[in-house]
């Protein structure tokens, strides 16, 4: 259509010019002036155009250029650029350097000067240039991979152009063929239909959904036939890793959701599967681990900050241990005495609870616990399609599936399990056999109690911890320890893995309350029909 | 020791055939027939596990089995029954912890378990304080030996009369078929042989008697006849001193 | 008054006579000292006034649970439920009146975008069909529901623990503003009860007294029946509900007929506590609300009716007059009194006759029995 | 210390009950003190509210003290009595009935969510007291008996969202509604859905969604917001109107599956500095909020307040951070010092005297406005900031408005 191509004649045209005054410009001092008054001016267009010229730094410059380039760029983000009277410097804590000329600025008082504003695009304009330029700048092969993944997604700044020139200069042969790729997919709107097939299958090679609107998007007014049959293909292929994404991330969630139910409940079902006592204050527990773990990590920062990192991990047996002792004076002063009566130790269990929240918020306060998040409980990698694992919750299912194993080897293995297996199956057979019982419920009591610390801590990462963090537990654990047979630990993770799952496929149709109100009637209609869960234990009842 | 006489079989009370009760993968009767007569008191003995309980919860409902028929005078499937229905069929049971209602005086006690077949639970209530059963409750009242703690909470009595006023509470129902679930466990010598006398009077042609029992002597005065059961199965059936020379019932059993 | 029966087994009868008797002079006095002679030196404020008026639904909240726990045996921890509902029902009636009649539109359509409000409205500007509401719905719920569980020999902990995780889904679904029933704001706002406005100056001492009547209406009645062969049917249940199936009674009817009852008397609670407070929000379905009623009856005495009440007016009261003053000191005081109670008077405090003041020391004290599991 | 005065609590308590009527105890403390005024709290400092809500307390007292220091307030020292709903909308109405009728205050400060408003708002009007309310809020009220100290939509959340979808703010054409279900937020949004309407913007452009307040597990719903924000029809963003803990738990959910604010920047309507205290805010910076008063707002007047609050915090050895101060702070601040310059213009605690002499009466705001209360109904004229995330927990100012716009208490988008 001729009308069409003129138009494009025309944009391309527009473009080329653009590109000539980019890459003509920055060499010169006067220019580098330009540039940081462009960005002073506190006028958006014109900050935005000074930024994308700074991006093209590398592609003229060279290394020297770029430097220079990205430093400014990265005063602006840090907001340690400051403007004034015409004057421009980079707050260093050094002293202030002239933005131009990175010079020493003698007798520059940076208070007088302000932060020109970043607002949202225009972070995003410097994030990506920042990014650019880390590609020209950098010397390790693994900082410019970083840089170009980075560039990846954010491309405001980026140009078939710049990125010619960064694979010219690019020595590491895996890293080229990235920014090749990355290249050829900028193309997608290229005179050239065999460009706009590279874009196409450039972009499909990552299966996301914002990649298949990108291509519909280019599509919409595509009249060549082959460059149609290669977006649809690639379009379909997309729309295939999506659904078996869909359906991994759905698995996933369920699973996240069941190992944090699995790892509320794996205590209770000690407490109340082997012994029979129901612990309102099992939630509690669960604080009282997630608060020594904030201890921990206190502790570590302040004697052996090298270690921060590892907190989460060195602080398994302090949860634990924290969490067992206040069951063990749970069980000695109060829940010992009323092994018979059941409906008191609810009661009783309850106003403890009601204590230990309320000595934590009166010693140590309501607000919310600052955690440290090492990179192994922050962000997420991205699987497939548009499923992307996130490492908190990872770290909640590994941390689960390590209690339900170290607690299966220590009931079946260990001569204190044989004591707790003893002692829940036949009280007066074991004491008769020479068990001490009590020795035995006060231990079965504390290793119930230190698992609900160890859930504390597994869930830090992903909930808030205070000291009301607990009450939100209890019903969702004393359904999964009922729904999965009273006494089973299998049973309870088949019901925490039900349960989770029933939940994240109503959630996006029904919506959260929905979801948990269908799946706790559920399981309240199931134990009508079935008192005695999915997996009862053997034996006469 | 008075040798209990051995008496002409009177008709079957209670017929079990084929039974088999298993609890998931562990079988505790494997295939049992178990007859009991009127006019009896049979004894039923064996080692812990040997299946008794089980029978019982079987007889009155609290148990359903995988297979075989249990049949009250020969035609009533009992199978088919909830517990209140077996109960008020004629089978009585006592449990082998005292169950009695502690907050209940002796007296309420016994109006309480005075439950009368085709009337609803409304009317039965209504005529605790029928002077009818007030007559009734002081006939049992005299046979546990109970009447001068008529008035008393059931709560405060003593371990054997806890136990007494049970059976007086099967009494009061006339049963046909009443089990009584080691009732002097735990009892001092005296009580013992008070509840071994009781327990003979109870004997009656309308009537017939299970007893399970660990105390061999208790069971050698009272019953006319024994059943020993092994892991579910009769080993033997018939007096309690041919038992006691029996080859098998001497190894599994009393063989130590 | 008329001569009060008393049965040792209920209560102990002088003290039922006494709470029968305060409970008559508060009746007389409240109206009294709230009206005429407010300005006396004795005489009522009206937040005064106000607060008698609630702890008297609560005192009656606590009976109903007595009813099904110190008699029945059955722990309940989802009387919320059936309070919050007569509180609902009520609060319908007070909001759909207002806006039938007084023309107030109530907060919830207008930030919902209603025009008008849902079908299950319909009706509700009138009194009767509101107070047969209040009757049915709960009584409905409650007959469902245990016959469900009774059927299924659900009993103890489980009971009580599936009665908590029901009240707590239902506080789940009132949290949802789609439910209809006002979300998470609940209702409040109320402009007029039977035709007065909510603000004029008897109603505060009015809603009190009432409130104090039905209690003691339903103190001497639940006195009656618990005195009564089916009170003692009751009992059995408690003291071993096996062997009284052994006996040949079937169980689930006396237990369905006591948790009915209880239920709707817990809801009448409900409908009379609402337009004290001028406010209602599914917080009343949360379990710790339902658990603190426990509280009060265990504070007081299971299965004495008097005890009940006593628990459910100390506990209350402390709490009004704490949560005010030192909000800090409250969540100890209420846990220690439980652990107090739980440890040391298993049947609260009609433990503390004068001569069981020394009773801690002995060892083999008698709690109540709780059903067999 | 919190430890200190829980002991003195028991201590206090246990003498209470040797009393036999707390009332009388009560009378004879009030005649003593007589030459004292009473302002009442109603700010939870527990349940899910207190970490946020529990700091107004402590302004309160902190205003009163100027006050005091200043010789009182019509020739009376200013007495503060603080309580604790615990975060339980009815008993705001519960202990607002016991401030007003039994401690007889002259004024309440109290509330943070629109629910507990509600709850109180009948307790006032029936019995003619003033509640001044410090929080940004829906809107569509306008009792003579709240002074309503924060913005309506109009002068907060539409400024905002207009500032969203012009050209510098990422020119926004999609929006995700992710608000706690309750009032405010339906609210908020009936409103912004009548506004948007009304730019010719088709309905679906728009969803809303709703979690139960106290919510944690944004697992389902971040993945449905980006799902929403990969689809087409141009740049989206999310209107984040949950509150409480709510908040952090959501924007950890967003970094942690990888969502910045450059692809979908959220606008936490109810975001505060309070609220990220226990989070790493470098991968969160950019997401946006608007309030009336930011730390970071310039001036004297501003530094003047920050260093009051570290000073006050320090010497009373309050529970929060001397370095956060946020907007309903600020607020109730500013409600004491109107209440008292109310006062001293009536000379008169008497409610309608008070209520008479606020209109018209201006304050200096540490936000740097010289807010003013409204002639023809009870709200407070002030002006408004954007802000914008930073690494150090804070906002950046992106925007503020040239003066103190008209508030306008019943939207115009309502129900268009």
């Amino acid at each position: 259509m001729p009308f069409r191509f003129l138009r494009l004649q025309g944009f391309l045209a527009a473009a080329i010019l653009l590109l000539a005054t980019l890459v003509a410009l920055p060499a010169a001092a006067q220019d580098r002036a330009d540039i940081v008054a462009e960005i002073c001016s506190g006028d958006f267009a014109a900050q935005q155009s000074a930024l994308s010229r700074l991006a093209g730094a590398g592609v003229e410059a060279g290394s020297e250029g770029a430097l220079w380039a990205r430093r400014i760029v990265e005063a602006f983000e840090g907001r340690s650029l400051r403007c004034g009277d015409g004057l421009a410097v980079i707050d260093t804590p050094d002293g202030p350097l002239r933005a131009s000329t990175l010079e020493p600025a003698e007798g520059v008082d940076t208070s007088t000067l302000s932060a020109p504003s970043v607002n949202l695009r225009l972070r995003a304009v410097a994030a990506s240039a920042g990014a650019v330029l880390r590609l020209f700048t950098e010397e390790s092969v693994a900082a410019r991979a970083e840089a170009a993944a980075y560039v990846d997604r954010r491309r405001e700044a980026l140009t078939p152009e710049i990125l010619a020139a960064a694979v010219e200069r690019e020595t590491d042969a895996a890293l080229r063929d990235t920014l090749s790729t990355l290249r050829a997919s900028l193309l997608l709107a290229d005179p050239d239909p065999v460009n706009r097939i590279a874009a196409i299958e450039a972009i499909a090679q990552d299966a996301t959904l914002r990649n298949r609107t990108a291509i519909a998007e280019a599509l919409a007014g595509e009249t060549d036939a082959a460059v149609l049959a290669a977006g649809e293909k690639a379009m379909a292929g997309i729309d295939r890793t999506l659904a078996l994404g869909k359906v991994l991330a759905t698995l996933y969630s369920g699973a996240s959701y069941a190992s944090v139910l699995f790892l509320a409940a794996l205590g209770l079902a000690i407490i109340f599967g082997l012994m029979g006592v129901i612990n309102l204050a099992q939630g509690e527990l669960i604080m009282i681990g997630a608060y020594a773990a904030w201890f921990t990590q206190e502790a570590i920062r302040a004697a052996l900050p090298g270690l921060l990192d590892y907190y989460l991990i060195l602080a398994i047996p302090v949860s634990f241990l924290a969490a067992a002792l206040v069951g063990l004076l749970m069980e000695v002063l109060v829940i010992r005495r009323l092994y018979d009566r059941p409906l008191m130790t609810l009661l009783a269990t309850w106003a403890i609870s009601l204590l230990l929240i309320n000595t934590v918020r009166v010693t140590v306060g309501s607000q919310n616990l600052e955690f440290y998040q090492p990179a192994y409980v922050s962000g997420g990698f991205p699987v497939l399609g548009d499923f992307i694992m996130t490492s908190n919750r990872l770290f909640a299912i590994a941390v689960a599936l390590f209690a339900f194993i170290a607690v299966v080897i220590l009931l079946r293995r260990s001569l204190f399990g044989m004591n707790v297996r003893a002692v829940t199956q036949n009280r007066a057979m074991a004491g008769a056999a020479g068990i001490d019982t009590r020795r035995t419920d006060m231990m079965a009591f504390a290793l119930g109690s230190g698992l609900a610390g160890l859930a504390g801590l597994a869930l830090s990462p992903l909930y808030n911890v205070n000291p009301g963090m607990g009450t939100g537990f209890i019903v969702d654990s004393f359904m999964v320890v009922v729904l999965g047979g009273v006494g089973s630990l299998v049973g309870a993770i088949v019901a925490a893995l039900g349960i989770g799952q029933i939940n994240v496929v109503i959630e996006p149709i029904y919506g959260a309350v929905a979801a948990k109100v269908l799946v706790l009637l559920l399981v309240i209609v199931f134990i009508q029909w079935r008192p005695e869960g999915l997996f009862a234990p053997k034996g006469r009842r | 020791m008075n040798a209990v006489t051995m008496t002409a079989p009177g008709a079957q009370a209670i017929q079990i055939d084929g039974l088999r009760v298993s609890f998931g993968d562990f079988v505790a009767i494997p295939q049992l027939t178990f007859i009991a007569r009127y006019g009896e008191v049979h004894g039923v003995i064996g080692p812990n596990g040997a299946g008794k309980t089980t029978m019982l919860d079987v007889i009155t409902g609290k148990t359903r089995p995988k297979a075989g028929t249990v049949r009250l005078d020969g035609k009533v499937d009992l199978l088919g029954m909830d517990e209140p229905a077996i109960a008020l069929a004629g089978v009585g049971r006592k449990f082998q912890k005292p169950s009695v209602f502690e907050a209940l005086s002796v007296r309420e006690n016994l109006e309480t378990a005075l439950r009368l077949k085709p009337r609803s639970i409304l009317a039965e209530i209504r005529s605790w304080a029928d002077p009818r059963r007030g007559t009734r409750v002081a006939e049992v009242l005299e046979e546990i030996g109970l009447s001068d703690l008529a008035d008393t909470p059931a709560g405060i009595l003593a371990h054997g009369q806890k136990q007494w006023l049970e059976i007086g509470m099967l009494l009061m129902q006339r049963p046909k078929l009443l089990m009584l679930d080691e009732p002097v466990a735990g009892m001092t010598e005296e009580e013992t042989r008070h509840t071994a006398d009781l327990v003979r009077r109870l004997r009656s042609p309308e009537r017939a008697v299970l007893v399970i029992e660990h105390d061999m002597a208790f069971v050698e005065e009272i019953a006319d006849r024994v059943t020993v059961l092994h892991e579910g199965n009769p080993i033997f059936e018939g007096r309690m001193a041919d038992a006691r020379q029996d080859p098998l019932v001497r190894q599994v059993y009393l063989g130590r | 008054m008329a001569k009060i029966q008393s049965d040792a087994r209920v209560d102990r009868p002088l003290l039922f006579r006494i709470v029968a008797i305060c409970l008559l002079a508060l009746i007389v006095a409240v109206p009294l000292l709230g009206g005429p002679l407010s300005g006396s030196a004795l005489g009522l404020t009206p937040y005064l006034a106000n607060i008698i008026g609630q702890i008297a639904t609560f005192a009656l909240l606590a009976l109903a649970l007595d009813l099904i726990w110190g008699f029945g045996g059955i722990l309940s921890l989802g009387h919320g439920l059936f309070f919050a509902m007569g509180g609902y029902l009520i609060a319908m009636h007070m909001l759909k009146a207002g806006y039938v009649y007084g023309g107030v539109t109530p907060d919830i359509m207008t930030f919902m975008g209603w025009t008008e409000l849902p079908a299950y409205w319909f009706g509700f500007e009138s009194f009767p069909y509101a107070f047969v509401l209040i009757l049915l719905v709960p009584g409905l719920v409650a007959f469902l529901y245990g016959w469900m569980s009774f059927r299924s020999r659900v009993s103890g902990v489980y009971f009580a623990i599936i009665t908590q995780a029901l009240t707590y889904v239902a506080m789940l679904l009132m949290y949802r503003n789609d439910t209809g029933f006002g979300g998470n704001n609940g209702m409040t706002g109320f402009s007029t009860l039977l035709g007065v406005p909510v603000g004029a100056p008897g109603m505060v001492t009015g809603l009190a007294t009432a409130s104090l009547v039905v209690l003691l209406l339903a103190f001497l009645a639940c006195g009656a029946l618990m005195r009564s062969p089916f009170g003692r049917l009751l009992i059995a249940i408690r003291d071993d509900e096996a062997r009284l199936r052994f006996l040949g009674y079937d169980t689930l009817w006396p237990k369905l007929a006591a948790w009915c009852l209880s239920g709707v008397l817990a809801a009448i609670a409900g409908a009379l506590y609402v337009p004290q407070v001028g406010i209602i929000n599914p917080r009343l379905l949360a379990p710790e609300v339902s658990i603190e009623i426990a509280v009060w009856v265990a504070l007081g005495g299971r299965g004495a009716l008097s005890g009940a009440v006593i628990g459910a007016i100390i506990i209350s009261a402390l709490k009004f007059w704490l949560t005010g003053f030192v909000p800090e000191a409250w969540p100890f005081i209420l846990a220690g009194v439980v652990l107090v109670v739980v440890t040391l008077l298993p049947n609260g405090l009609l433990d503390l006759k004068p001569q069981r003041l020394l009773a801690p020391l002995r060892r083999n004290r008698k709690p109540a029995p709780e059903p067999a599991e | 210390m919190k430890r200190r005065s829980f002991v003195k609590g028991l201590i206090t308590a246990s003498a209470g009950s040797v009393i036999a009527s707390p009332w009388v105890a009560r009378k004879a403390f009030a005649a003593a003190h007589s030459d004292t005024v009473k302002l009442g709290c109603l700010f939870s400092s527990s349940g899910t509210m207190a970490n946020i809500e529990g700091r107004l307390n402590y302004v309160a007292r902190m205003a009163a003290e100027e006050l005091n220091a200043k010789g009182g307030v019509l020739g009376k020292m200013v007495e503060v009595v603080t309580t604790d709903p615990g975060s339980d909308w009815p008993l705001y109405a519960q202990l607002g009935r016991q401030l007003i009728q039994q401690e007889g205050v002259a004024a309440t400060f109290g509330c943070w969510t629109s629910v507990s408003r509600k709850s109180v708002l009948p307790v006032v009007e029936q019995n003619d007291a003033l509640l001044y309310y410090p929080l940004h809020f829906e809107g569509e009220e306008n009792s003579k008996n709240v002074v309503y100290l924060n913005s309506p939509p109009s002068s907060s959340v539409l400024p905002a969202v207009e500032y969203l979808m012009s050209e510098e703010g990422g020119s926004a054409k999609r929006f995700f509604m992710l608000g706690s279900d309750y009032v405010w937020p339906r609210t908020i949004n009936q409103q912004l859905k009548g506004y948007w309407a009304s730019k010719g913007i088709e309905a679906d452009a728009w969803r809303e969604e709703y979690v139960p307040v106290g919510h944690s597990n944004f697992q389902t719903l971040i993945n449905e917001i980006r799902a929403f924000a990969d689809q087409p029809g141009g740049q989206p963003v999310v209107i984040l109107t949950v509150v409480g803990n709510s908040i952090p738990d959501f924007f950890r959910e967003y970094v942690n599956q990888g969502i910045s604010a450059f692809d979908v920047p959220v606008l936490g309507l109810d975001a505060l500095e309070a609220d990220f205290e226990g989070l790493d805010t470098t991968a969160l910076v950019g997401h946006l909020n608007c309030w009336a008063y930011l730390q970071n707002a310039p001036g004297a007047r501003n530094q003047e307040f920050l260093s009051a609050w570290a000073n006050y915090v320090n010497a009373n050895g309050v529970p929060y951070r001397p370095d956060v101060a946020i907007d309903p702070m600020v607020s109730t601040y500013d409600g004491v010092h109107l209440w008292a310059l109310a006062a001293e213009k009536a000379g008169s605690f008497d409610v309608p005297a008070v209520r008479e002499a606020s209109a018209g009466l201006t304050f200096a705001c540490p936000s740097g406005y010289e807010i003013s209360m409204t002639a023809e109904n009870t709200y407070v004229k002030r002006g408004v900031f954007i802000g914008s995330l930073n690494e150090s927990q804070g906002f950046d100012i992106l925007w503020q408005s040239p003066d103190t716009p008209d508030p306008v208490p019943f939207s115009p988008y309502m129900n268009a």
